[in-house]
């Protein structure tokens, strides 16, 4: 199948790109860290979750799906896993690069990690590429070309999964 | 997983709780889990897709026709059998790899895998005769008890890998006389077809060794009219289609195989117009008695062609019930096919571009369409 | 890619496929085998099979092109070969699969051999599927599924090639 | 071919002339040959397909931009790096490979291609450490006269392998000190990409160990505009082209490497508006002088769209000579580009929907287009 770009840039979300300059995303990623770890671990609301996944106007499936703006693979969601879930059989990456993504359901900057699921070959659906705050290899926790399954038992790629790590703070 | 919350844990990501108490409050933080599999469903369906551009990287979705979402992927190398275990629980997947991937000294290995985990449990090496054939269900099957699992091997001499899937070792090796294929019935044997029509089926003793072998009268003739080598199970045994539409059903529930008088799906008007055609040529409900059947208009030659229609039979009677043409529901021809085996059971119908349809297999209706499920959609198999 | 049949099997030359039934080529095969081991080798004559295939409707690069009527793969034509050789690097099947195929420049039909070239990995261009006289596994001399390379050094396989063995006595 | 005419002859294969008498003469047997490359051409192109959907198939096509066929392949594995030797003759291709095709023990491996047979004709065991990253000419590069082979490691800890291509051995392993990637100059300067925007340089003694290393100043912005990594050979050193179009053109001849003012590859109006973006983010004729880059609109996370024009530069004046839009050509957007270095230039242009293209590079006049060449081809090489 071929990698077609037109597939993969031709998102909704694009106009979002340009929203938050570099320099306060990373300054954000170090208030964040800073910030929660005075904090407590808030509980998991899962159907919290679920619910904000249908209130956006694309589902986890979906290219365009908010969590996906600097995601560079394919959407476990399509694999037999969900958009933080890695599918039956493969193993989560225990490294990871991140991004910082509007969700346009509360108006809010999320931090959020790329993980990979490894130990399977590509799962070949759902081929998807954004690049909002993507940076080159040098800058390594903002760069998806590398294989985060590098550190893995078996290196192998299959699919990508987004993690909500916490808000950006302005 | 564990060391990923060991990683998490160093960057306090599960700490990173959210901090804007406006409302509404924001997302939770999510942790990075594993899926598991819901419990197995008889509309659960295995597509073997071969990946025909780089066949090394051929690979087995899990495929839930309820949801119509896919579960999971088993990986199976280059020029690859498979089978499932009889109790549905294991899926054997034997192909041949490379040491430098494309290249490099070749292992030819059987891998089992957990369907309940997709996990692979455990692999039994075989010595470098696996035949690299076209798909079915008789390059690699398992004994109806589940005890063995025989491995067809062509060199291109013909024989058979005798394996203990439990133990996972090589118990033999029986030579089959230039006859092909493991097609397997009782406890325990083996049959293969051969260039002359006929069956020779070898039985074997409780350690896998041969006890005694016989050949049957000709079924077909391979000249005229061959059959089709995707066999399909009855309640008995297999029926196996000709090129031309013959039905051959094969009882081979005692000691030697029984054959009914074939029967054509083909009404006389239809003969040399219509014939099956696909790479996985029927599908059986084997409760309900009914047959499908991918179907098209074209000569000698055209045996791989994929069905513009499906034919549906009823197997007791020969009766055909009814025609349903792929062209108005959207979809290209009919290259694999399978039915669940429950009381309201899902006809899977994969096509030559890589769909994978879902119909409600008493009334033709589509239920669903995946228009990319897979590249090579070459076989179907369900537990 | 897709695996398409339609890119397959829509070729003119299907019409082709009724023209001699498989009693009559196995008959056929038999006699040149038998006859033509009564024979000198004929000399090679590079330039009238350049000739011929330049006066064929279709191009050895086309799946319609009358020595390919039962061959399965990828054309070498299109991977650094030729219809009859194997692209640099790759090594030649020892054993092979038969057609007969009908050669409408001269009215002739011919023996053909089809062999694979192995070593690399599939060529993934020129993917062609005919099937005239084709039969299954359990007669493997005409059988185009099975892996051919299959008693090489290395197994793989790279594209398929057709070598004309003879003409194809009445 | 041994082999191959050992079992014709057994076969009489060679002895299955044409019978028929009559005119015309009936076509002569073929023998069955193993093809040979032409001789090396300045129009030869190698084609980096990394074949996404099923990356442990990727593999190198070796095009002839002349007489716009394929000529062979070269299998590339898992997550490759490659490049090919000073003198042309020879491409060096690291990846992972697995016991089991797509999973079981990773053997990483630098394996050596004779460009004139495109034959395998020795390897090197890498550790386990190779940096797995997109594509570019710094994860795997020579030294200038070919005697040491530098391999970019990352896990993720950042350092590179000294290796001896001619004795087939690994020399040793240097640490980056965060730094990464590969970029070779001189006898034998290794320098390295920081976060920082300089660049570390380490110096090898003749035998391939350490000898000194100095770190630049910051020559760009990691935050405001940072570079790309897929620097293009100049006649003194590399270039490198910025997010935002400037042209950082960095000269290696000494021993410390030396900055000229960068350049903006967009004049007032385009600011903000255009900016380079591909996989292969330019191409220079380094003794015409002549910069090719794929260029489009779009703004912060485009920098992997594809070029919808390519621009042309005099890289001495900095001045735009052309635009040369592809959708006039039915071309989709461009995702890596090369041009040969002769006086009679060829462009080739790779697509996102997997086309080559090639192009006169002196009048922008397209010369061939090949609709399938790849499925992800990413990179394009000329000796």
């Amino acid at each position: 199948m071929m990698r077609r770009f037109d597939r993969l840039f031709e998102h909704s979300t694009r106009s979002l790109a340009q929203r938050t300059s570099r320099r306060s995303l990373l300054a954000s990623l170090g208030q964040v860290l800073t910030g929660a770890a005075l904090l407590p671990l808030l509980p998991i609301d899962r159907a919290s979750r679920a619910h904000a996944a249908s209130d956006s106007p694309a589902s986890p499936e979906s290219c365009d799906y908010w969590k996906y703006c600097a995601i560079d693979g394919f959407l476990c969601s399509c694999c037999g896993g969900t958009s933080s879930s890695c599918p039956p059989g493969t193993a989560a990456s225990p490294i990871f690069w991140i991004g910082t993504c509007h969700n346009a359901a509360d108006g809010r900057d999320y931090i959020v990690s790329y993980n990979d699921c490894c130990g399977k070959s590509g799962c070949s659906a759902c081929d998807c590429n954004r690049n909002e705050g993507e940076k080159p290899i040098y800058r390594p926790s903002r760069n998806n070309d590398l294989n985060w399954c590098m550190a893995n038992a078996n290196v192998n790629y299959h699919c990508t999964v987004s993690v909500i790590l916490g808000v950006a703070e302005k | 997983m564990r060391s990923t919350q060991l990683f998490c844990l160093a960057l306090s990501c599960t700490l990173l709780a959210a901090l804007a108490l406006a409302a509404p409050p924001p997302l939770p933080v999510e942790h990075l889990t594993v899926e598991r599999l819901p419990a197995r469903s008889p509309h659960w369906i295995y597509l073997y897709d071969e990946v025909f551009d780089n066949e090394i990287d051929a690979r087995v979705y899990l495929y839930d026709g309820d949801s119509n979402r896919r579960l999971g992927q088993i990986n199976a190398g280059f020029y690859t059998s498979l089978n499932l275990s009889p109790d549905g629980a294991t899926t054997a997947v034997a192909a041949t790899y490379f040491a430098r991937g494309t290249h490099g000294a070749r292992t030819d290995v059987v891998e089992f895998t957990d369907n309940s985990t997709l996990e692979v449990t455990h692999e039994i090496v075989l010595p470098s005769k696996r035949a690299e054939a076209g798909p079915g269900l008789f390059n690699l099957a398992y004994s109806t008890d589940g005890r063995f699992l025989y491995a067809a091997y062509l060199t291109p001499a013909a024989s058979f890998g005798v394996l203990d899937p439990g133990a996972g070792t090589v118990l033999g090796e029986i030579d089959t006389a230039g006859c092909v294929l493991v097609i397997p019935s009782g406890r325990y044997r083996v049959s293969s077809l051969c260039e002359s029509g006929r069956l020779l089926t070898v039985t074997l003793d409780p350690q896998g060794h041969e006890a005694s072998r016989a050949m049957s009268e000709p079924f077909f003739d391979a000249d005229s009219d061959p059959v089709f080598v995707q066999g399909v199970p009855t309640n008995s045994g297999y029926l196996f289609l000709s090129f031309l539409g013959q039905v051959h059903d094969i009882d081979f529930s005692a000691a030697e195989p029984h054959f009914a008088a074939p029967w054509s799906l083909l009404a006389a008007g239809e003969q040399g117009h219509w014939r099956p055609g696909a790479y996985q040529v029927a599908a059986l409900h084997k409760s309900l008695g009914r047959l499908y059947v991918p179907m098209h208009e074209g000569g000698e030659g055209t045996h791989k062609d994929g069905g513009t229609e499906i034919w549906v039979y009823d197997f007791a009677t020969h009766q055909r019930l009814a025609r349903w043409p792929m062209k108005p529901q959207g979809l290209s021809r009919v290259i694999a096919l399978q039915v669940s085996q429950d009381p309201a059971p899902i006809l899977f119908v994969a096509t030559e571009n890589g769909e994978l349809a879902v119909f409600d297999a008493l009334t033709g209706r589509v239920r669903h369409i995946e228009k990319h499920a897979a590249q090579s959609p070459w076989m179907l198999l369900n537990p």
